[in-house]
Order: C-alpha cells, then structure tokens, then sequence
C-alpha cells in the first residue's frame, strides 16, 4: 500500500501507472462523479487496449465517450449506455465488446469485491434473459444465481473533497459508483477538487477512508469538464 | 405535452399517498415530478443515489453534481439525503420504497413488463429497471395505451424481453387505469368520453369490466 | 413501510410492537452504538424467548446483559462475549444458545439480508474449526464457503442525531453495526439523542437513509446509559 | 509491566515504519499504543470502526462514543475517520491494512496460529481475530515465549483451534524475534544477555539461527 504520506501525485505521474491492457473501474452516473480530468490524461497518455467497468458510456464527446471514439477500449462491462450513441454504434458493429448487468448487480458485484468475497447469491432476474449464463444454485429450498464479483486493476474516482492521506467526502449524486469501485479495485487514483492538510475532516464525514485510496490527484473545478459541461435535461 | 399525457400524469399522481416514498422511472414517469403538490411530504427516490429530489427551483442555475436517473438536474428538499449505489439498490431490494412508476413497451394482463430491450433494434441495457420492477411493492405503468402505429401495449402475454414476471400492481394510460389481479386485468377508471367498446378494441388483453363501478378520469 | 411523517414515536409504543419470540438486531460495538434506553424498555415490557444478534454480549449489568440475566434471550448470534462473565456461564450452562461468528462475517450476514441477498461466498475461515458445518462449493477452481444472510424482525439502533422522517447521523464508533442492522431487519427502531425537524441534516452526511427506519425514539443522554456508564478500559 | 513486556514492546514498535496503517489486538498489542513515537505518520486502525486512533490525552474526559476493540477510550488524530463494521472488516479482507499485531496461545514454525479457543476451559467467540489474521500481509504476534507454566508457546505444531494457517510473519517474545520463512523459524534478535542453547531449551520450534548475524534487544 502507498504509504500514507506520499499520496499526493502529479497526475501525470498517477496515470502513467496505468499500462496497455489495464482493467479499469470509473466512478460516475452521467456526468456527477466521473473522473474528468483524470480520464483526459488517460486520453493524452494514449494507454489501449484497456477494459472499463462503469456504469454507463457518458456521452460521445466526454470522459470515456473520448476513450471509446479514440478506439482505446475494448471491453465496457456497465448497466445503460442509452446517453452514447458512439458506443451503441461501436457495440454494433462489433468494435467495442459490451457486457451488460442490471445496475443494482453490477453496483453490488464491485462492492462484493472490495469486501473481499468471490461472488453473492441473488434472485434478481431469475427466469429472464438476464439469467441467460449464470450458474444457479439451490439453497434452503429455493433457486439462486451466483454473482461474481468484479475487481479491477486501477479505479479513477471523484471526490469534492479529500486530505492529503486519501480520505474522501463526495458531494450530491456524484457518490454513486465511485466508494465501492475505491475498495475493489488494486491501485486506487483519486481525483478531488481540493485536497487538505490531515484532520481538517470530521472523522464522520468521510465516505471513503484512506486505506483505500493510493494516489490523489487535485484538479481544479474550473478546467475540469465538471466546471462547464452541461448534463442531459 | 399532450394533453392525453397531462390527463394521464394528473390521474398517476394520485396514486401517491402523503408520507411515501417514490421512484420515477425514465421518460413519463419523471414528469410526475410536477403533478406532486410541492408540499406534499413525500420523497422522491432516484436509483442513482438521491432520496428527496425535487424540481430545480424556477431561474436557479442547477448544480452540476445534482442529477437524477435519467441525467436531469434537481434539486433536493428537506429531509433528502445522497448515498452510494450499493445502498441505493439495497433500498429498492429490501423493498423500502413504496411505489415506482415506470414506463413499458409492453405490459401484460399477468403483470408482465417488458421496457428494456427490442432485440436487433433497441438494446442499451437495462439499468436500474430490472430490480425496481422485481422488488418494489406497487408498480405502477404509465405508457401510451397504443404504440404509434396504433397497436395495442397492454397485451395477453408480452413478447418482448421481460424486465420483471409478475411485477405490475397497475397500468395507467391515456384510455384506462387497470389494476392486474389474479383473476385478470380489471379496468378501474376510463377515460373521459371513452365507450367500453372501443377501450376493448383497442386492448390485446382481456378486460375485466363492471361498468356500475367504473371512475373516468 | 411506515409514513415518513409518522415515525417519531414514544419509547413504549415502540417497543410494545416487539412480540414473545421476535429476532431482534441490537446495534452496538461494547457500549458505543448500543441503543441502551430501548433495551432497558424491552427489558420492563417483559418480552422473552427472544433471539437476539448483537456483535457481543454488552457487559452483566447494561444492556442485553440484562436480558440475559433476566433469561429472557433463548439464543444469542454474536461474535464475540468476552467481557460478559454472564453470558459465558449462562452458554456453559446450557440456559443461552450461542452461535458465534467471526465478526467480519457475522457484520457481512447481517449486510447481506440488508442488501437483499441470499449470501455470498468467502474464502474465510477455510480449513479452520470455523469451517465446519459450512456449505462449500467450488467456483473457478477455488473452494468458497456459503454465508447465508442473516436477518432479523426487529433491529434496535441508536443515532446521535436524527431527523422527523428517521435518517440517522452517528458518531465516533457508535457507529459499528448500526447502519447494517437498519438495513436487515423488517422493522427498524432507532433511539436518537436528537430528533430534528426534516432538512437540518446536509444530504452527504447522513449515515441512514430515512427509508431503513420505521420509529424514531427521543432518548435524553443524561438518563441514557450512553451518559453514565464507564466502559472498561 | 514488567520490563520483559516493555523491552518487547519498544522492539515491536520498530516493526511499524512511517506511513503505515497499523492494526493492534486486545491485550499486549494495544499497549504498543503508547510506543509508536507521537509525531509519526501512522493511522492505528481498530476493528469495531476507526482509522487513526490514539491515546486519549492524560488528564482528558474521555469520549463516551469512542472506543478502541479491547473496550478502552480511545481519541482521533489528524486524518482520522470512522466507519460501520462491514466496511472495517473490508479494509482488513482488502489487505489494506499494513500490519497487525496480535496476542496468542500458541503459534508454530509453519506460521500457523491459535488464539482464539481453549476447547472446555474458554471460548468466547473469535471476534475480529480470524479475518486480520488470515488478510493482513504482516502479521506479527507479541507473546510471552513461555506460558505461567514455563510451557513453551512458540511450537513445531499448533494443538489448539486454530486462528488462521500460514498467516504468522513475525514472532517477537521477552527472548526472541523469529520470523516465519519457508525454510522454518529463522531467529533474527535474541533478548540481551539470553544464550542460544537457553533459548533452544525454552522452545518446541526448530529455530534457524546464525549466530553471525544475531541481533540483541
């Protein structure tokens, strides 16, 4: 684990971490929570042939839209990519491979990874097409699906605000994905747009402690896509 | 807005009791978000993380971080509080929300919703939709009662990719609010100006109907 | 579920829904996060046979140590009765069932049935003592263990600040088991030492969502045990 | 204390290096506490939830709410936070804890160890000690090297309920630092003024020492 007093990165440094090839987990639903900045030094930086676990596409021209049409993906495992139609396209026509799960699946299937466990069992979708490959178990009487977890190698994750050990307070909706891919992923980079001297965090308010966290990186809200891109209404 | 569409969201509204809380699914559903009274001590639920969405407030600039599931600003009212997606699914699995409404593609008159997925046409995946239509309560669809070619939705047996089995509480749409039962679907209100006759006839599924009940809407 | 504008409850009604036989959730970790005032009800109201799932036994003299003492629990899901003299002897004796887990799972169980699942696999515990009795199946050519979900009837919780509709902020390490527990059981009472009027609590630091939580009880810290008892140091 | 305990604690504290997330069981452990040098950039983490513990400041009411796992008052440092027990316990099975130390009944040359369980005489539950154990990379164990009896503790073979296999890195006792390596128990101090053979005698475990490289504490 990083050591706790040498977490503060250039992003530059933090990104070129990540090799061709890499799984990696990106906190965000829309656009509240995704690793903006973080993402367009992963475009500069040119890494391919990257897998991405996130729970949608973005949109064509934002945050791993970039990534898609730049052909630097090649596997999306997420919930909805309705807001894409670059992606759908290249679904379509075979250059991009899209695993689907429901939302919920999904959010749990990374959260069960970063408890540390293989998989859970669930009855969610059983007897639909969603149930299509899954192994099914009976337990007290009843059929379940197992669900693996899903880990990764790297997560990019957005905070509002961190300290300089990792802690992390996340505003509004931009919460959703981005604690759990925290603990499941490997090598966690966090993007915050401020970053503070260690105890200026009230012990209760931090949503994801330190120990998850590896690198942080501050960005500033003003050049990041947060600060001017305007969101699906 | 059509006002078949605003008929329908004024009747849907009603389904929602004072202290509830609600899910508004993607298209239609998320403009019941106006036809709620504002003081109405109910919270709306959004699956992306938010529990006490309201309405941006007329004029205001919305805040870049504050969306709900389908990518619109909001705003929250007292008593909301934001939370990560895991706990958000938590909620709807462990059944702590009192009633979602949700569009369809079809539905059928055993509860049946398929809203995800038209294979070879339509398939962006299907996002929080499937577990809020296994798990919540009270389903209610608000569509269209015919697609835009005139075909009837509300079908004997969907064909279509399911979201959910057995999942549907009730079905409102522009020509008919339908309760599904066991013994069918029962037709509880019908619109204004609407005969018996012609909701049938534009209706794939049996209707159970006792015209000396029957509410307009 | 209960109305949100319902919820604020006085300490007798609340506790008078607990029926003989219930499984109850009690939150704490020692005396931090245990909810005190509705044990110390529970106990006057004289329910018994009761199951209860606590992560340790409290001490002889507070909490469900009294329950203990009083032989009103038939069996007790925990982790750890260390500090409980009372309780070992009352297990030794045959009087308390006592099923015990390592305390991470045992907090996973109760996370699981709070999530909605059935239960999920780890790797925990195998080859140990703790093993036995444990359905294992293999997934990947590895061995994992199944952990059934634990739930519950009823969960006690205490908050230190809650609001009107039931969501709950709590402090230090009172926290613990706490917000698990609020998800798992089917009815939820929380003891508070401030119950507020709806939107005095910032959307990002409320540790419970109101949707978990059925009563709201006002306890006053000065008559709680939270006020006066020593832990053990 | 006595000045065995104190020598082996001042010894163990130089396994914590700056930077680390250190994790420290009930009974001797929790003592080292009060060896880890106040300014070092250290978080103590205790399983009931909190990352960044520390003695509560001599004089200080304590605070009622803020407990280490042993049950003793406990305060926060600068970088502290606070969390449920399910999210603790991920910490601990994500391996993000840099090092533990704990307390034991026995515990052997394979790194196995027991200290949990007396079959018939004490066995009040596990508690946390399983999944540190089994998930922590650095397990070190603080014991005596005998028991009240002057039975050795440190053995080819653990006969007590285990705790976890193969999870033990490091043993340091009043008379030695051993640590665990495929090839056996490798000493790597022996207590000042303590000779080989003494220490030979008082342990079941074979011990690899190079006399060359012994170091004192």
């Amino acid at each position: 684990m990083t050591r706790l007093n040498q977490k503060h990165t250039a992003i530059e440094t933090a990104i070129a971490l990540i090799p061709d090839g890499a799984s990696i987990m990106v906190g965000g639903f829309g656009s509240p929570g995704t690793p903006f900045a973080l993402l367009d030094e992963l475009l500069a930086q040119g890494q391919k042939h990257l897998t991405v676990i996130k729970n949608d596409a973005n949109e064509p021209d934002i945050g791993i839209g970039r990534l898609i049409r730049a052909g630097r993906i090649d596997r999306l495992i997420t919930s909805h990519i309705g807001l894409n139609r670059t992606a759908i396209e290249a679904m379509n026509q075979g250059h991009l491979a899209v695993e689907m799960h429901p939302q919920g699946l999904l959010a749990e299937k990374i959260r069960c990874a970063g408890a540390g466990h293989y998989g859970f069992l669930t009855d969610i979708g059983l007897g639909t097409e969603i149930a299509q490959g899954r192994r099914e178990i009976e337990c007290d009487g009843r059929t379940w699906a197992i669900e693996p977890a899903i880990r990764a190698d790297f997560a990019l994750v957005h905070a509002d605000l961190a300290d300089a050990y990792g802690n992390l307070v996340y505003r509004g909706t931009a919460i959703n994905f981005n604690p759990l891919m925290a603990m499941a992923a490997d090598k966690v980079i966090a993007q915050a747009f401020r970053v503070e001297a260690p105890g200026t965090l009230p012990p209760e308010t931090v949503h994801t402690p330190c120990a998850f966290i590896n690198h942080i990186v501050q960005v500033d809200s003003a050049t990041s896509e947060q600060g001017r891109r305007a969101h699906v209404v | 807005m059509s006002s078949d569409q605003e008929r329908l969201l004024a009747r849907a509204a009603r389904e929602v009791l004072p202290g509830q809380i609600v899910n508004l699914g993607i298209g239609l559903p998320t403009r019941l978000f106006h036809y709620l009274p504002p003081d109405m001590d109910v919270l709306v639920h959004s699956e992306n993380g938010v529990l006490g969405s309201q309405p941006v407030a007329h004029g205001a600039e919305p805040d870049l971080e504050m969306i709900d599931s389908g990518g619109a600003y909001i705003g929250t009212r007292p008593g909301a509080s934001v939370f990560d997606s895991a706990l958000s699914f938590a909620m709807i699995r462990r059944s702590r929300i009192d009633i979602t409404f949700m569009g369809a593609f079809e539905v059928d008159q055993h509860g049946n919703l398929a809203n995800w997925k038209i294979p070879g046409k339509f398939s962006p995946g299907i996002g929080g939709a499937m577990e809020l239509a296994q798990k919540v309560d009270k389903l209610v669809v608000l569509c269209s009662h015919n697609d835009k070619h005139g075909n009837p939705k509300i079908l004997k047996q969907c064909r279509l990719p399911l979201t959910a089995l057995h999942c549907v509480s009730r079905i409102i749409t522009d020509k008919a609010v339908m309760q599904v039962t066991k013994a069918g679907l029962e037709v509880v209100d019908i619109a204004e100006g609407l005969d018996v006759a012609s909701l049938r006839a534009a209706t794939d599924a049996e209707l159970i109907i006792d015209e000396t009940r029957l509410g307009r809407f």
